[in-house]
Formats: structure tokens, C-alpha cells, sequence
């Protein structure tokens, strides 16, 4: 029609984009400005401090394990962000972190971002290149692999935080059997019950990807998160309304189909 | 039955009771499978990518057969290309079916950086494929879980919870009050995600509420990895047991048989020195708590 | 009593290698000697069964294979039966796959099912179009224009010279999804990029740790059923009346379940002694 | 600096801003680009990538080899893996090109490459893979311990999805299951009142109730309904837990967008170490 260079019919999606986005953009500045938000907390978080500290008193590493998929799944990247913070921390409390990838482009980036919190810690002489170290692509010979570096090594403390699928229970028993402190974060569904089991803290679904916000302190990421809980209310908003209306339209015959406007081709 | 399968079985049989003997505990069957297993698959994904993506995807498109001609001929870069590697780069050109697109020569001199960081005065060259890789997933992301996982979820959330046509409880049929435990347990889970605020009160109780549908979840969840897991354990065992005909020498049957009789002996032979010489402790690792 | 107690804790703090011993024992026995118990369809199953029942003849079907060996015992029963139920129906079956060893699953099941069992012609009853790397971007070509993406099938002939590709261009033409998935790429990405944005049905077969997952999206009516792991496969052998090797392995499933649970009630008991001893000290 | 930094910046700015936008353009060359090159560009991008990694792990073994460290015979083995599979993926097909073209070997039946692949990369990962119906077994008698409400819960739904999807779960009847819940109350009734004979009354009392019904109904294996396991977990699988499943979902939805715009808009920039 008018428009030849858009579809219409995801305009409703769009319109929705530009809300969520700017209510994020509205909080990140208003943070960046000052404005404070309470953050509830998060036992698993507070948790990966005490684990680095456990780990030095041990004289044992930290394994850190940032899932199985590369660096096109969004939770990669929050892995290697949270890496980020476990390495400042590492560095510290001068223990030594070893980290097993199965994606090279991880590897690169897991590096990247070691190297750099070892350098803002001052540590640089401690930053080793090989701590972050790849083995293989394939899920379960990585899942072989890094059992083994957990029986021979006896990490004092095992993180878990990316994308994981079924590995995750062989890595989360393995640990559980050498008697280490386990944290893991991920999103993946199927994923987090073996974690919540098996784990001694899991940060399940959002939370994990709020983790990068809590670690950091950061006021332009705390805005985000606080940003997201906007969102998540008027989420749950618009389920209320809708069925509102719903139970309206098939009762009673207004003239409005909110699953209509709510399907996006 | 060929030689190559026959070995292949007794391979195979070996491997697969190399990696089941890390459940008695960690033991050179394993530690030997485990080692072969991390070689052998990075060398298996080196040559399914370039096979599957450098050769055809990339290569393909920049020489592509449907524009070397046997008239026009080949340009000299690929002629030296080809005398380098004759099968990476056949003669004729590339037929994969694609046609030529230069632009595909961003992917390559990404790549290219990508394998030069390797010198560590120009590490930094990997920043921009992961730069590339970080703005793609974002951006495809994005929409797709905001399309999939929340309006979706929403709009299948959204019903007419009193619809006359249907009855008030029925336990697997939609009823009236399935519908509610659907709304109470998705909006109640939400608010237990809800980080700015501090869960006491209403909010608190709420997402107390949320968390015991998280727990069914995860329970149901558990339930059906138990299933799935077994299923597995049931086809491993169904192949060893195919294993252990005539057909192919009883592999199974023999290497059983000599991977307990080593790891039996081994274990006694321990025992014996530990009697010995005084426990060090090393080998409590393995018990539970 | 504190010698039941006494032996309840024992089990309590068993070595963990004689559970493994246990589970692998009342894994292998049924699958030696079968009992036979019955099978139920349950309704996410006789939804996908339905679905297709109701296809009009002669429909255009295309089921994805993307699973690997290692879930093949969850996977491959379902897409025998899948292929099994469209052949007899006499609907047009194209075959892709998502993942690169998918593409060995589909070959056997085609040679056991359209090749031996019904004798079916290559490019008149079926087409193989095989694997193409790229994951959901396989799914968007598909749905944009599949004859881009697909120019030669899996055995190199040329697509436009299968007379059964004549008239099928992207998702649109076809009237069903079957998905035989075992993780990413698979039934989600067919949702999320596919089945959603044009509407057509699809259902799917998954292994059983991904049920939760997909739920929802049934739930939602994304899709019009799923068949949940092995039993959701040994199900639909028992709709489509063709029993096979995921019927055979409901014995040992069920044994395994029932020790599995067995295990959970004396951890328990030796779990509430012990407490109850700690609180009287 | 500029090129360590901004640049990549600037280049997670451009792609993200085009493939989150190109959802909504109808133009062929941007939809070409989101459709199809920009996720192959990437595949591309991860097969050079591996090279790198492959080189890493060779590099770290031969080191284990090279300083006689501890295990550095299994080292040995790992690297003979990794160049047997080399050589039968680059080197070695064996088979004459009229069977497979080399690309094609990876695929086709009779090849070293394929002989490979068979017996002993998949053997391998369906064994590890099976290793979890072990572990799951050892971690559910571990974890499934009633220690509060949520456990409890965990526990049940578990266990109920457990037995109701197998065919032995289709011949427990029902009253079998109502027995079952008068004893476990009786248990809880006698942990909370600590009175015998009141748990002795409310057992006795239940179990003369369910057996009057059933001889009432003539004991029928899946009525009433709610009691049958079949029955139980289906409704579990498609309610509560959908409803779980959902909030997370939506919450993961959620946090995958957030994240998304933030490293769009150059909020979030610590993945190329900032």
C-alpha cells in the first residue's frame, strides 16, 4: 500500500520494539543520571564471591564453563560477560582459573575478556593465555574432556553459566562427586532442573541474564534491569487485559479479537 | 562380513566400555577413550566445517561453476589455487549450485583475521569477527524470542476464562479451571523474575506461589529426562547386545570380559599396596557425601 | 527397630556405583526377556495422529529429520512410523534435515519404509532434498523460497527435473510439518521461523528431555501435538497399528522407571532417620 | 585504539541494527542479506575459527608431551586422534572418485571418513550420552529428599511423570493410588499430631471409605480420574507445568531482548573487553 518497504503486517511488533526499547533507554539514563534502584538479592551471586575465596583457602582452581555454543547465542555472550567478573575476581584473590571451551570464536573472546580484567586488577604477570583453552566442538567429547579435567584437576569451585543441553548433567554430577561448590546460570529450559538439583546455586532463566548487572554495579546495567521489570509488568498487564477483553468478546460480542492483533506473521 | 565392519564392532565395543568404566571410577580405559575422543572429534569438526561450509558455502560463491564456462575458462587465481588442491578446488569451478557473489569476500577476510590473531602482536584482529557475531545474534535474537516466547506465550496465556462451553473442572479436557491454573501459575512465575522490588507482602506471596509452579515444572521436567535418558541407555544396550552374536566374534562378550578382569585386577593390586603402605586418602573422592 | 534403621541408613549412604550397577541390570534384562505390557496413546499423541488422518489425500507433507545417532533410540521409531502412517495414506513425502548426520537417519528410514515396505517411486511418492548447513536460516530459506537454497536434491539431481518438486516453491505449498527433533536446530526453530509466520500445521516428534520445552507451544496451539520420547513413539507404532523397536523397549522403560522410583522413597526413609536421629542428639 | 575499539563497536552497531530492522523491510537485498548471508557468514566465520582451536589443543598437548607431564601418554593419544581424523577427512578417502567426490566423503558410505564416524565418533557420543541414565538415577536419589514444601513438589510431579508416561503406569488402578494417599497422610497425620490412635482412626476410617466406593463402582482401573496416573501427569504436563514453563519462557524472552538492545546500543560492551 503506502508503505513499500515494510511489512505491515508486523507494524503491530514494531510499535511493540519501540515501546520496549525506549522504556529500557528511559531507565538506563535515569540511572546514568543517578536515580537508584533496589536490586532484590540473589543468593547464587553473592555466592560466586565466596566460592573464589573458598577456592584460594583450598589452594584449588576455579573451572568456569561457558556453555557449549558459540558466540551467536545471546547466552554466550553473558557467559563470557560474567567470565568477565569471575576473572577480576580470580585475579584478587590470586587463584588460578582454568576455563575449557568447545567454540573457538569463545575461546577468542573468553581470552579478550580475562586478558582485560586481569589488566584493570593490575595482575597482568598473572593473566595466562592458555587458561582459557579449547578442546573440541563435539558436545560430549567436550563433556569427556572437562569430566576428566575435573577428576585429575579437583577444582575447588565449578561455574556453569551459557547454553548448555545435555552435558550439563554429566559436568553438574562430575562436580558434585569431586565435592566442589557449583554454581550455574543458564536459560536453557531443559537445562536448569538438572542445575537446580545438582547445583548448589542455579540462577534460572532471567536471573542469569540480569547477573552481568548485579556483578558489575554498573548504574547503566542496573537501569537495564530495572528497565526489564517495567516490561515484565506491562507484559503481565497486557495477559490481564487481554483476557479481560477476550472474556468480553466471546460473552458478550464486542467487536474486537485481541488474539487477532496479538498474531504476528 | 567385511573385515572393515568386524573391526569396526570391536572398536566400537572397546570405546563405548572404555567410557562406561569411568562409572566404577576414573581408569586408563577411560582416561585413554576420553583422550582419543577430544582428538578425534576436533579433527571431525575441522572437516565437516571446511567441507560443508569453507569449500562449498564460501569457495562455491567466489568460484562458482556456472560462470567458468568451458569456453570462458578459469581466472589465474584459481588455476594456482587449484594446482595447490586439486580437490578443494576442482577444475571448472565450484558446482554447488550457487552464483558468484563477491560479497562474500567479507566472510573470508574476516575469517582470515580471525586465523591471524594467532600472532599476538595483532591479537586484537579477532575483535571484529566476534564484533560480527555478537550485532548478528543480537539482532536476529531480538525479534525472534520477542515474537516466539512472549507474544506468543502471552497471546496463549489471553483466553476467555468463562466460557460458557466449557465445563467448570475436567481434569485433561480444557476447563475453566485449567484455564486459571494456566493464568495464576504463568503471571505468578513472572512476578517471581520481578528483581527491583523486595518480595515481602502480596508480591512476596505471589512469587511464592510462582516458585511452586517453577518447582512442577522443573519436577516434570526431571520426570521426563529420566525417560529420555533411559531410552538412550536402551539403544546403547541393544547395539551392544547386537554386537555380541556370532556374526561378529562376540566382541562384546570378550571385551567385557577383559576390561573387568584388568580393572579387577588393577584394583586388587591396589588394595594389596595400600595394605601395605598407609592410605593416603586419595580415594574418597569418588563417594557421595 | 534401630537395626531397620540402622540397615535403612546403609542404603542410605550407598556407594553411587551400586546404582549404576542396578539400573544397568534392570535396563538389560527386560530387553532380553520382554513382558509385554500394554500401551495407552495418550492425547498430545493421538493429536499428531489425528492430523494427519484428516489430511486429504495425496497432501504435500515435509518432514525434517534432525537428530543424530546418539538419540536415535528416542528419534528414529517415530519417523519410521511417521513415514509409515504418510505412505499408507498415499501423501507426498519431502524429506529435509537440519543437521548434517541427519541426513544418514533419513536415508535408512527411507530405505526401510519407502523402499522395502511399500515399494514407493523416487520423485513421484517422495523427494530427499538432504542436509543444508546453516540452521534456521535453512528454515527461513525454506519458508522464503525453498528452490533458492535446495537446487539439486541429495543425490545431485537436479530439482527442477523431479517431477514432484513441479508447483513447490517455498513452505506455503506444502499442508503439514513433521519435525523429528533432538535439539537445536529442530522444532523450535520450525516455530519460531516457520510454522508461525505462515500458518500452516505442524506437529512433531521430540525426545523426551525437550517435552517441557515444546509444551507451551502446544499448549498455545503453535502446533497440533507432539509424541514425547520413546513412549510417545511406542504410542503412535501402537496407533498406526505397525508395532516396532520403541514398543520393545517399553518393558525395560518401565522397570528402570519403577526402580528409579524405588530408589527415591529409600533415599527418603534413610533421609527422615537420620533427621529424625540428629534432632534427638 | 580506534581500531581495537570503536570499530567493533561500530560493526556490532551496524549488523545488529540491520538484522533486527531487516524484519520489517521488504526489500530483496536487505531480506537476502538477514534470510540467508548473514547467518552463513557466520557458519563461515566459526569453520575458520575452529582451525584456531584445533591448533590450541595440539599446542597444549604436544606441550603435556614435550614436558613428559604427568598423563602425557594419553596426550599421544589425543593427538594421533586428531591427525587419524585429518588425514581421513583431507588426505585419505578410500574410495575411487566415481564413488564420492572429495566434500562428498564426509557423507558417503565406504569412506575411511564415514568408517570413522561409525565406530568410533558415535559409538563414543551415544556412550556418554547414555552415561546419563546412570547419573540421572544417582542424582535423583541424592536430590529428591522432602526437605521443604518446594522439594516435596518437585518430588511428586517427578515422579508422577515418571510412572504415568510408561505403559506399567496404565495398570496401577487408581484405588491402588487412593490407598497410597490415605497411608502418606496417615504417615504425616502421626509426624504432625505424634498420637497414634488418632492416626490409627484416620487410617482405618480412610482405608474403610476407599474400599466401600470401590465396591460400590466395581473397582474401575481409571476412575475416578483424578486419581489415575496416566490421567495425573498428563494434567500436570499441560497445566501447571505449562504454566511454569510459560513464566519462564516469557522471562527468558525477556532477558534475551534486554541484553540484545543493550549490546545493540553499545550499553553493554565487555564481551571485546571493555
Amino acid at each position: 500500500m503506502g508503505h513499500p518497504y515494510l511489512y505491515e503486517d508486523r507494524i503491530v511488533m514494531l510499535i511493540t520494539m519501540f515501546l520496549m526499547g525506549s522504556t529500557l533507554m528511559y531507565n538506563v539514563r535515569y540511572a546514568q543520571m543517578g536515580g537508584e534502584f533496589y536490586l532484590r538479592p540473589i543468593p547464587g551471586l553473592k555466592a560466586v564471591e565466596e566460592a573464589v575465596g573458598r577456592s584460594t583457602e583450598m589452594g584449588r582452581p576455579i573451572l568456569y564453563v561457558p556453555g557449549i555454543q558459540d558466540m551467536d547465542q545471546v547466552e554466550t555472550v553473558a557467559g563470557v560477560i560474567v567470565l568477565g567478573h569471575v576473572a577480576k575476581m580470580t585475579a584478587r584473590y590470586e587463584t588460578s582459573l582454568n576455563v575449557p571451551v568447545s567454540r573457538s570464536i569463545v575461546m577468542k573472546a573468553a581470552r579478550e575478556a580475562c586478558r582485560e580484567s586481569y589488566m584493570i586488577e593490575g595482575r597482568p604477570d598473572m593473566f595466562n593465555e592458555d587458561m582459557v583453552h579449547y578442546l573440541t566442538d563435539d558436545q560430549f567429547a567436550y563433556a569427556a574432556g572437562v569430566n576428566g579435567i575435573m577428576v585429575r584437576e579437583k577444582p575447588a569451585a565449578c561455574m556453569y553459566m551459557g547454553k548448555f543441553y545435555a552435558e550439563s548433567l554429566i559436568l553438574a554430577e562430575t562436580g558434585n562427586s569431586i565435592g566442589a561448590i557449583q554454581i550455574a546460570g543458564t536459560a536453557s529450559q531443559a537445562q536448569i532442573p538438572f542445575f537446580v538439583t545438582a547445583c548448589d546455586y542455579t540462577l534460572i532463566g532471567e536471573e542469569f541474564f540480569a547477573a552481568s548487572a548485579y556483578l558489575s554495579k554498573k548504574p547503566e546495567l542496573i537501569g537495564g534491569v530495572r528497565g526489564q521489570d517495567m516490561i515484565k509488568a506491562a507484559v503481565i498487564a497486557t495477559i490481564i487485559f487481554s483476557i479481560i477483553i477476550m472474556t468480553l468478546y466471546d460473552n458478550t460480542g464486542i467487536g474486537f479479537d485481541v488474539s487477532q492483533l496479538l498474531t504476528i506473521r | 562380513m567385511e573385515f572393515s565392519t568386524i573391526l569396526g564392532a570391536w572398536v566400537a565395543v572397546f570405546l563405548t566400555f572404555g567410557i562406561f568404566s569411568y562409572l566404577y571410577k576414573d581408569n586408563p580405559f577411560y582416561k585413554f577413550a576420553e583422550h582419543l575422543f577430544v582428538g578425534v572429534s576436533a579433527g571431525y569438526w575441522t572437516a565437516i566445517f571446511f567441507w560443508t561450509q569453507i569449500q562449498p558455502n564460501l569457495f562455491g560463491r567466489l568460484f562458482p561453476a556456472k560462470v567458468y564456462g568451458p569456453d570462458s575458462g578459469t581466472p589465474f587465481i584459481y588455476n594456482l589455487l587449484s594446482f595447490i588442491s586439486n580437490s578443494v578446488f576442482p577444475e571448472g569451478g565450484i558446482d554447488k549450485g550457487h552464483d558468484q557473489h563477491f560479497i562474500y569476500l567479507i566472510p573470508l577476510a574476516l575469517g582470515m583475521m580471525m586465523l591471524l590473531s594467532l600472532i599476538p602482536s595483532i591479537n586484537w584482529f579477532a575483535r571484529w569477527g566476534i564484533a560480527y557475531t555478537v550485532g548478528m545474534a543480537a539482532g536476529l535474537r531480538a525479534y525472534g524470542y520477542l515474537n516466539s516466547n512472549v507474544i506468543g506465550q502471552v497471546k496463549g496465556t489471553a483466553v476467555n476464562i468463562f466460557n460458557s462451553s466449557l465445563p467448570f473442572f475436567s481434569l485433561s479436557e480444557p476447563s475453566i479451571f485449567n484455564n486459571m491454573i494456566i493464568i495464576v501459575g504463568t503471571i505468578c512465575g513472572l512476578l517471581y523474575f520481578y528483581f527491583s522490588k523486595e518480595h515481602t507482602g502480596i508480591l512476596g506471596k505471589a512469587s511464592k506461589v510462582g516458585i511452586y509452579f517453577l518447582m512442577i515444572s522443573f519436577g516434570a521436567s526431571f520426570g521426563f529426562a529420566v525417560m529420555g535418558r533411559i531410552s538412550l541407555l536402551i539403544g546403547r544396550f541393544n547395539d551392544l547386545i547386537k554386537f555380541s552374536s556370532t556374526e561378529y566374534h562376540h566382541a562384546t562378550f570378550w571385551v567385557l570380559t577383559a576390561v573387568i578382569a584388568i580393572l579387577g585386577y588393577a584394583s586388587y593390586q591396589e588394595k594389596e599396596n595400600k595394605s601395605q603402605i598407609a592410605d593416603t586418602g586419595q580415594d574418597s573422592v569418588q563417594e557421595e557425601e | 527397630m534401630s537395626k531397620i534403621q540402622d540397615t535403612f541408613l546403609k542404603i542410605g549412604s550407598i556407594d553411587r556405583r551400586w546404582i549404576f550397577l542396578i539400573i544397568a541390570a534392570v535396563v538389560i534384562v527386560p530387553l532380553i526377556f520382554p513382558v509385554g505390557l500394554p500401551i495407552r496413546p495418550t492425547d498430545t499423541t493421538k493429536n499428531v495422529y489425528d492430523s494427519i488422518e484428516k489430511l486429504p489425500a495425496g497432501s504435500n507433507v515435509l518432514l525434517s529429520v534432525e537428530y543424530s545417532p546418539s538419540t536415535r533410540p528416542e528419534n528414529h521409531p517415530m519417523t519410521i512410523s511417521i513415514l509409515r502412517h504418510l505412505f499408507k495414506n498415499n501423501h507426498k513425502v519431502f524429506i529435509t534435515c537440519l543437521w548434517p548426520d541427519g541426513q544418514f537417519m533419513a536415508q535408512d528410514a527411507i530405505n526401510q519404509v519407502a523402499k522395502q515396505e511399500f515399494n514407493k517411486t523416487y520423485g513421484v511418492d517422495y523427494v530427499f532434498l538432504g542436509f543444508r548447513p546453516g540452521n534456521e536460516a535453512v528454515v527461513k530459506g525454506i519458508v522464503s523460497n525453498l528452490r533458492k537454497l535446495y537446487t539439486v536434491d541429495v543425490y545431485q539431481k537436479k530439482i527442477d527435473e523431479i517431477p514432484l518438486m513441479n508447483g513447490i516453491n517455498n513452505f506455503k505449498d506444502f499442508d503439514f510439518l513433521f519435525s523429528s527433533s533432538a535439539g537445536f536446530p529442530g522444532t523450535i526453530e520450525w516455530v519460531q521461523y516457520a510454522s508461525d509466520p505462515t500458518g500452516i500445521p505442524m506437529a512433531s516428534g521430540v525426545t523426551s528431555i525437550q517435552v517441557n520445552e515444546v509444551m507451551p507451544y502446544v499448549q498455545a496451539g503453535q502446533m497440533v501435538g507432539v509424541l514425547a520420547g520413546m513412549p510417545g513413539a511406542a504410542e503412535y507404532e501402537a496407533l498406526i497399528d505397525q508395532k516396532g523397536s520403541a514398543t520393545s523397549g517399553m518393558d525395560a522403560q518401565s522397570v528402570a522407571h519403577l526402580v528409579i522410583v524405588l530408589f527415591i522413597i529409600l533415599g527418603n526413609v534413610s533421609f527422615f532417620i537420620e533427621r529424625n536421629r540428629s534432632k534427638k542428639y | 585504539m580506534i581500531w581495537k575499539r570503536q570499530i567493533p563497536i561500530l560493526i556490532v552497531t551496524i549488523v545488529g541494527w540491520t538484522t533486527l530492522l531487516g524484519w520489517f523491510i521488504d526489500q530483496p537485498d536487505i531480506q537476502e542479506f538477514v534470510n540467508d548471508d548473514a547467518t552463513q557468514w557466520f557458519d563461515i566465520l566459526a569453520s575458520f575459527a575452529i582451525i584456531l582451536g584445533a591448533l590450541n589443543l595440539i599446542k597444549l598437548q604436544v606441550q603435556k608431551i614435550l614436558y613428559q607431564k604427568p598423563g602425557w601418554i594419553y596426550s599421544v593419544v589425543a593427538v594421533m586422534g586428531f591427525l587419524f581424523a585429518i588425514t581421513a577427512g583431507f588426505f585419505v578417502k578410500g574410495v575411487d572418485d566415481s564413488v564420492a567426490q572429495w566434500g562428498a566423503h564426509v557423507t558417503t558410505d565406504g569412506t575411511l571418513f564415514k568408517w570413522m564416524f561409525d565406530y568410533m565418533f558415535s559409538p563414543m557420543s551415544a556412550t556418554m550420552f547414555s552415561l546419563l541414565a546412570f547419573f540421572v538415577a544417582s542424582a535423583s536419589y541424592r536430590a529428591f529428599r522432602i526437605r521443604n514444601f518446594e522439594a516435596t513438589l518437585l518430588l511428586v510431579s517427578g515422579i508422577i511423570i515418571m510412572v504415568g508416561r510408561v505403559p506399567i503406569g496404565s495398570v496401577i488402578s487408581s484405588w491402588f493410588v487412593m490407598y497410597l494417599i490415605v497411608l502418606s497422610a496417615g504417615i504425616y497425620i502421626n509426624v504432625w499430631k505424634k498420637d497414634m490412635n488418632t492416626t490409627f482412626v484416620f487410617v482405618a476410617v480412610g482405608i474403610s471409605i476407599v474400599t466401600i466406593a470401590g465396591f460400590m463402582y466395581g473397582w474401575p482401573i481409571d476412575k475416578p480420574g483424578i486419581f489415575y496416573l496416566p490421567a495425573i501427569q498428563e494434567w500436570i504436563y499441560y497445566y501447571p507445568n505449562v504454566a511454569g514453563a510459560r513464566s519462564i519462557m516469557i522471562g527468558i524472552g525477556l532477558g534475551i531482548f534486554a541484553t540484545s538492545i543493550r549490546y545493540i546500543l553499545g550499553i553493554e560492551r565487555s564481551y571485546i573487553g571493555e
